[in-house]
């Protein structure tokens, strides 16, 4: 496959460009939510509106209602989420949470995968124990109890926590807390007795939460996939999320790119337009560079993912940290090139480095993944 | 060296005496500073206590001379003073653009009648001054500075704008460049002190992406200014701002630098116990760049405390200083992961990494930005053609 | 789809008939690699039955027409190819300046007579070709290009010296920018080509750092070139300059990417055992580097391939593939320790690793500075003023 | 004691500086051997005016003949012989070895100290093992046998072995290849039987050998300071050839840099002068700003070696890692900017990079002394 869009993704990029630029605006959904201190971080209207455009079930199988698209097709939405820092949970609903789902038993996707397409469901996913993802290391743990389980542990940056209709938990369910198997992945309902948010609002706007699981009571048919078995399908989660992440990583990288760019060819200083100084345009120049490549990797991993290649683990990880490095890039000198303004709350250069940052951490940084590369490749 | 040697011991021996514990922790923020003027308040009683030993001795501006009250301190013992502040932790007793930046400017060019007033009230604290230099649409450029003195025979009558003047909201007294006479562009500028309580002065806090507003935007409507409160001569302030700014770049570097940049690799370790390696490889180079810079910095006093070492290297000093704070901080919210992210939890102490880590974004741009450093180093250092 | 599946069928069997095993091992240095050309020799049977199979199959130039002896491949079919010889490692049967450089300008600009007469020669790898661009004292700036071509009726008499034409004492035949008109600065420049026996041609080797000379100086003295072999039309040479020095840039910058830019880590891994963490750390992070690059090269020849993409992309490409190339030596020494740093002795092939290393320094200088890449990208990308 | 230089260093410098550009140029020391092929890789007429300078003996104490002085002087006349790239054994011989025997015997200093200072003896140092400087382990094995050793083993990277009169061998009498102790200094002299140099040239056209031990006989005072006790003698000779090997590495790059300065004045292109662009400025003074940092970090771990400070070990590792970083930018830049002909042999700014790299190497890379700062200090 070509590593360009085709006729119909070129497309669907038309159109999900339009409408994040119209409805998914900066001052229509980031800043409108964060000055009312909005507890989800997000609006539910536009979620529906992500259902009318076919977004919110694009990962989802057409048996299951859903459209059956790929991570490049989810890639191209998430580019311009990211572009403008869109708030929604996407993200975390219908490409981490959907790829789950996608092995779970016909009675899960019945149960929740409707309420996804339509947009009245929003999901996250509990993965992260402590600051750092680590995933490889779960304490958190479901002991059989009956012909169900009891969830205990706690689970940290849960995004969307505390608005979501349901959380897909990662648990041990055999084994110690370094062991590749033994994991067990859990559709946990919002109503679940013995389970607390502490919400936490993070540096980009966005919510999310410590959940502590106290005993949890938990029935059999919340195991999404086989008991002990979870680990593939959590490495599948985390492919596409980190796929996914990345994909939004370059839409803040050149939404702040774009603007600083813009930025160069107005302001004047000493007489010229700042764009005319030529350490200034070799910065821009290095930074486009940059972001171009960590476009190309992006769309190699999805691809590489959507064709189940061996190596699209490798690549995710090359691309997660790449668009790191690209984007940490970007806003740095997105920030240093609008100087002073750059600085204040009122210009949206700063809101795409705290969006940046946010991004980042999310399902890897680029040391946790550079360190990846090196490991699946022996060294 | 033996008197030095004497001078350390005694020091100790003060410092024993004088410096509470509580004034030996690290500061954890904004709110453990002590910025002295008419409406100052302590703190805590140990602020109080700590800030009076060192007015009372000389030691808030220890190498200013006796009589406009400092401790009169010559270079070599100035460092030991240092040194040993150091090797307790003590803190500043007193934080000050005062002490940073009018002070050296006037020890070099106000009358003596201004050095006994305003430099005995900046080394007792009585008075909080704030700098006004930038306006709105003149960033880094402050030829195109537009801020007007009509001259009114004793008096000028200023009015204008000034922008990014930090706690202009909390200061009592300006030092500010008002333009004087239009017809010379790169002078005509006057170096000028008033009282923020003048007739006609204003201020309006800037919000930052960090959520604070350290920086104002201050407004002058027919502010009168007597003729004797000028600094330098009249359309020469630029002399004058470009020492004061030197000073400024050397306190600003400070902040990136001085005997506080020690290594963050070890604090990480004891903070979050585990290290991913890549992101351990990245602390040590980190530390590497630290530790040397630290080096630089005690090298760079010696050199401007004998008068050695080239005028312009506070620019040097100034980028290398902020650069260097801004990695520091990006390599702590890494170290932090989604901890140090959250914006308002109390664990987080209402974000104080995340919001510490944005205000270190300003440090490249506030005082000359980085690039202005280095067009600086490379015509004034380098002599390259044309910079 | 299935035509082009029943296409890779085709390629694989033919690859495992006709590819030797020995040509499917990595080059090792200059000497596995053949240029053709009239003095040509192989330095083995394996390599001459490759080129050969190669040659008589159109596969020296799989995308170029069958009637000027390429393949006649379409672009899908030739990424198949590529991508089928990468997999096994297949060396490139031909290396040549004249598939490289000069043929895409042919195949834009020549006359169906040239085409068919210096294209079929290249493919057949009869005929070696050199550079003659850069000029002493013109190194990035073209345009102060002082060798001149005077008029004489049907052929011009060339004078002028030319520098960093690479492989000049090699070559067969030059394709070069002479100055034909003095009044025009910017414009009055030919394209030629002419045969290096050509009396009045005289080259030296320049001796660079890596103790290698792969560049001369080239000597024009009263060089006789009749009319017809120029390409583009007369003064008009700098369109056709421009638009090859693209396509030197593809070829550059897939120095440092293509396929054949996996990571090094695991390579230096089973090299030397035992890796420092913070080497390790260096290493994983200019990995993540190359695979990001090497989608990068992908997708841009995707993109050429069907006419997607800015014109200006090959800049960048060169840019960041050159840097990319310069630090993977970089790394490469640090690996090799103290062994490679070795310059003759037999362990170290004569100081291979060294050698190799300084030579990718040149990567970006030649072809275009990356100084001037990132100049055509601020100006021709970004749309920077000025730029 | 302030971080510049005293009168007395400042006049050291001054005849350093002096007579390292007369006597120790480019075209008289490096080009001159080098064209010649020569086997030593330097001359020892020059070696003989080191002596007349003084430099010889610097580092040894008065009472053995020597000057008595410290590091930091030591690496005032280091700097200059970076400047010029000038081809000498100071540094093994004056820094390395001269710091070793300050710990030996009477009958050792007395034996081997009056040829270093009149310049007629050139030392040695053999430490490393394999590609890598990894000085914790060590293999090399001198084995008791009757009053004296045998030693056997391979010492990698020996700078000057072949022409040396004495090598100071690192070896080990007791433990594991790993351990700490078990470490003794021996004084090898070059006539010794069993003891084999492959000699090679390297990259900057210096000598080096591999040296092999097969069963070389020692008598019981080859021995430098005390048997299984070298460890500390060791780390004391590290500490002062790496912050050495620092200071030299400033000289080259300052050397480079400023060539690569005076460049950028005179060459032009596009109708300018290179250095009125504002790209090659920034970079230009980027560089300058990291070499003067550099040298800080060399004088206060001189500073500190001097003063027999704890913290010298570490300081001697952020010094070199600090200067290998600078260096290796000089280098790169001088080369970049220089352009075409910076690539040619013709011009001295290629030789610059040349001795860097093996400069980098010596006595540890950039990466090993970053690590080394990073467990130093406990992480």
């Amino acid at each position: 496959m070509p590593l360009y869009h085709d006729d119909d993704q070129a497309m669907l990029a038309d159109s999900a460009r339009q409408f994040m630029a119209d409805e998914g605006a900066i001052t229509k959904q980031l800043r409108h939510w964060r000055d009312r201190d909005c507890k989800d971080g997000f609006g539910h209207g536009l979620w529906k509106q992500f259902a009318e455009m076919g977004f919110t079930g694009m990962l989802v199988a057409e048996n299951d209602g859903g459209l059956g698209m790929g991570h490049v097709e989810a890639g191209i939405v998430l580019e311009e989420i990211g572009r403008n820092l869109t708030p929604s949970p996407f993200l975390t609903s219908s490409v981490l949470a959907a790829t789950a789902l996608a092995h779970g038993s016909d009675d899960a996707r019945g149960r929740w995968l409707p309420g996804l397409i339509a947009g009245d469901s929003v999901f996250a996913v509990a993965i992260d124990e402590g600051g750092k993802h680590r995933p490889e290391r779960i304490k958190t743990r479901a002991q059989k109890s009956g012909n169900g389980f009891r969830l205990s542990g706690q689970k940290d940056f849960v995004l969307q926590g505390a608005s979501a209709d349901m959380l897909v938990v990662a648990a041990r369910t055999s084994g110690d807390d370094n062991d590749e198997g033994g994991i067990t992945l859990f559709a946990v309902p919002r109503d679940a007795a013995n389970m607390t948010h502490e919400a936490v609002r993070l540096v980009d706007s966005s919510m999310a939460t410590h959940t502590k699981f106290a005993d949890v009571e938990l029935d059999g048919d919340a195991v999404i996939g086989e008991v002990d078995g979870g680990r593939a399908v959590l490495n599948q989660m985390l492919m596409a999320g980190r796929i996914g992440a990345a994909a939004e990583g370059v839409g803040v990288a050149s939404g702040a790119m774009d603007m600083t760019v813009d930025y160069l060819k107005q302001r004047k200083q000493f007489g010229k337009l700042i764009g005319e100084f030529q350490a200034l345009q070799h910065r821009a120049a290095h930074l486009y560079s940059e972001v171009e490549i960590a476009r190309a990797a992006t769309i190699k991993a999805a691809q590489l993912l959507d064709a189940g290649s061996e190596k699209a683990d490798l690549m995710a990880s090359v691309a997660k940290a790449k668009v790191a490095q690209a984007a940490g890039l970007a806003v740095r000198e997105g920030v240093q090139m609008h100087g002073g303004i750059g600085m204040t709350d009122e210009y949206d250069i700063g809101l795409f480095m705290k969006r940046d940052r946010a991004l980042q951490e999310f399902l890897g940084d680029q040391y946790y993944h550079a360190g990846r590369v090196a490991e699946l490749s022996g060294y | 060296m033996s008197d030095l040697e004497a001078f350390r011991t005694e020091v100790r021996d003060w410092l024993a005496a004088n410096c509470p514990e509580e004034m030996r922790k690290p500061v954890r923020g904004e709110e453990d500073v002590f910025w002295g003027g008419r409406r100052a308040v302590f703190n805590s009683d140990a602020q109080k206590q700590w800030f009076l030993a060192c007015r009372d001795k000389g030691y808030t501006v220890p190498d200013w001379p006796r009589d406009y009250g400092g401790a009169g301190l010559s270079a070599a013992q100035a460092k030991i003073l240092r040194q040993e502040m150091s090797s307790i932790g003590a803190r500043l007793p007193l934080s000050s653009f005062g002490i940073w930046m009018l002070g050296p400017a006037l020890l070099k060019f106000g009358t003596e009648e201004q050095k006994k007033h305003y430099l005995t009230q900046i080394a007792r604290g009585e008075i909080r001054w704030c700098q006004g230099y930038s306006e709105p649409g003149s960033g880094s450029d402050l030829v195109s500075m537009q801020t007007f003195g009509a001259d009114e025979g004793d008096h000028w009558v200023v009015n204008g704008q000034k922008i990014w003047t930090s706690y202009a909201d909390e200061a009592d007294w300006i030092f500010c460049l008002v333009r004087t006479d239009k017809s010379n562009k790169y002078q005509g500028i006057t170096f000028m002190l008033f009282d923020m309580e003048t007739a006609g002065v204003s201020t309006k806090p800037i919000l930052l992406i960090s959520g604070n507003s350290p920086f104002c935007e201050t407004f002058f409507d027919d502010v009168k200014v007597p003729k004797e409160q000028h600094v330098g001569e009249i359309n020469r302030g630029w002399d004058v701002a470009k020492y004061l700014l030197g000073h400024e770049r050397e306190m600003i570097s400070g902040a990136g630098g001085g005997d506080r940049t020690a290594g963050i690799g070890a604090v990480i370790k004891r903070m979050v116990g585990e290290i991913d390696p890549v992101l351990r490889a990245q602390l040590a180079q980190f530390d590497v760049d630290a530790l040397a810079y630290s080096a630089m910095g005690e090298k760079f006093l010696d050199e401007v405390n004998v008068g050695k070492g080239h005028p312009a290297q506070p620019n040097m000093m100034k980028y290398a200083g902020t650069e260097l704070n801004k990695r520091r901080h990006e390599l702590m919210m890494a170290a932090g992961g989604s901890r140090a992210l959250e914006w308002d939890s109390a664990e987080t102490g209402g974000g104080k990494a995340a919001r510490g880590w944005l205000r270190t974004k300003a440090n490249s741009i506030e005082g000359g930005t980085s690039e202005v450093m280095l067009n600086v180093i490379a015509k004034r250092i380098l002599d390259l053609p044309g910079a």
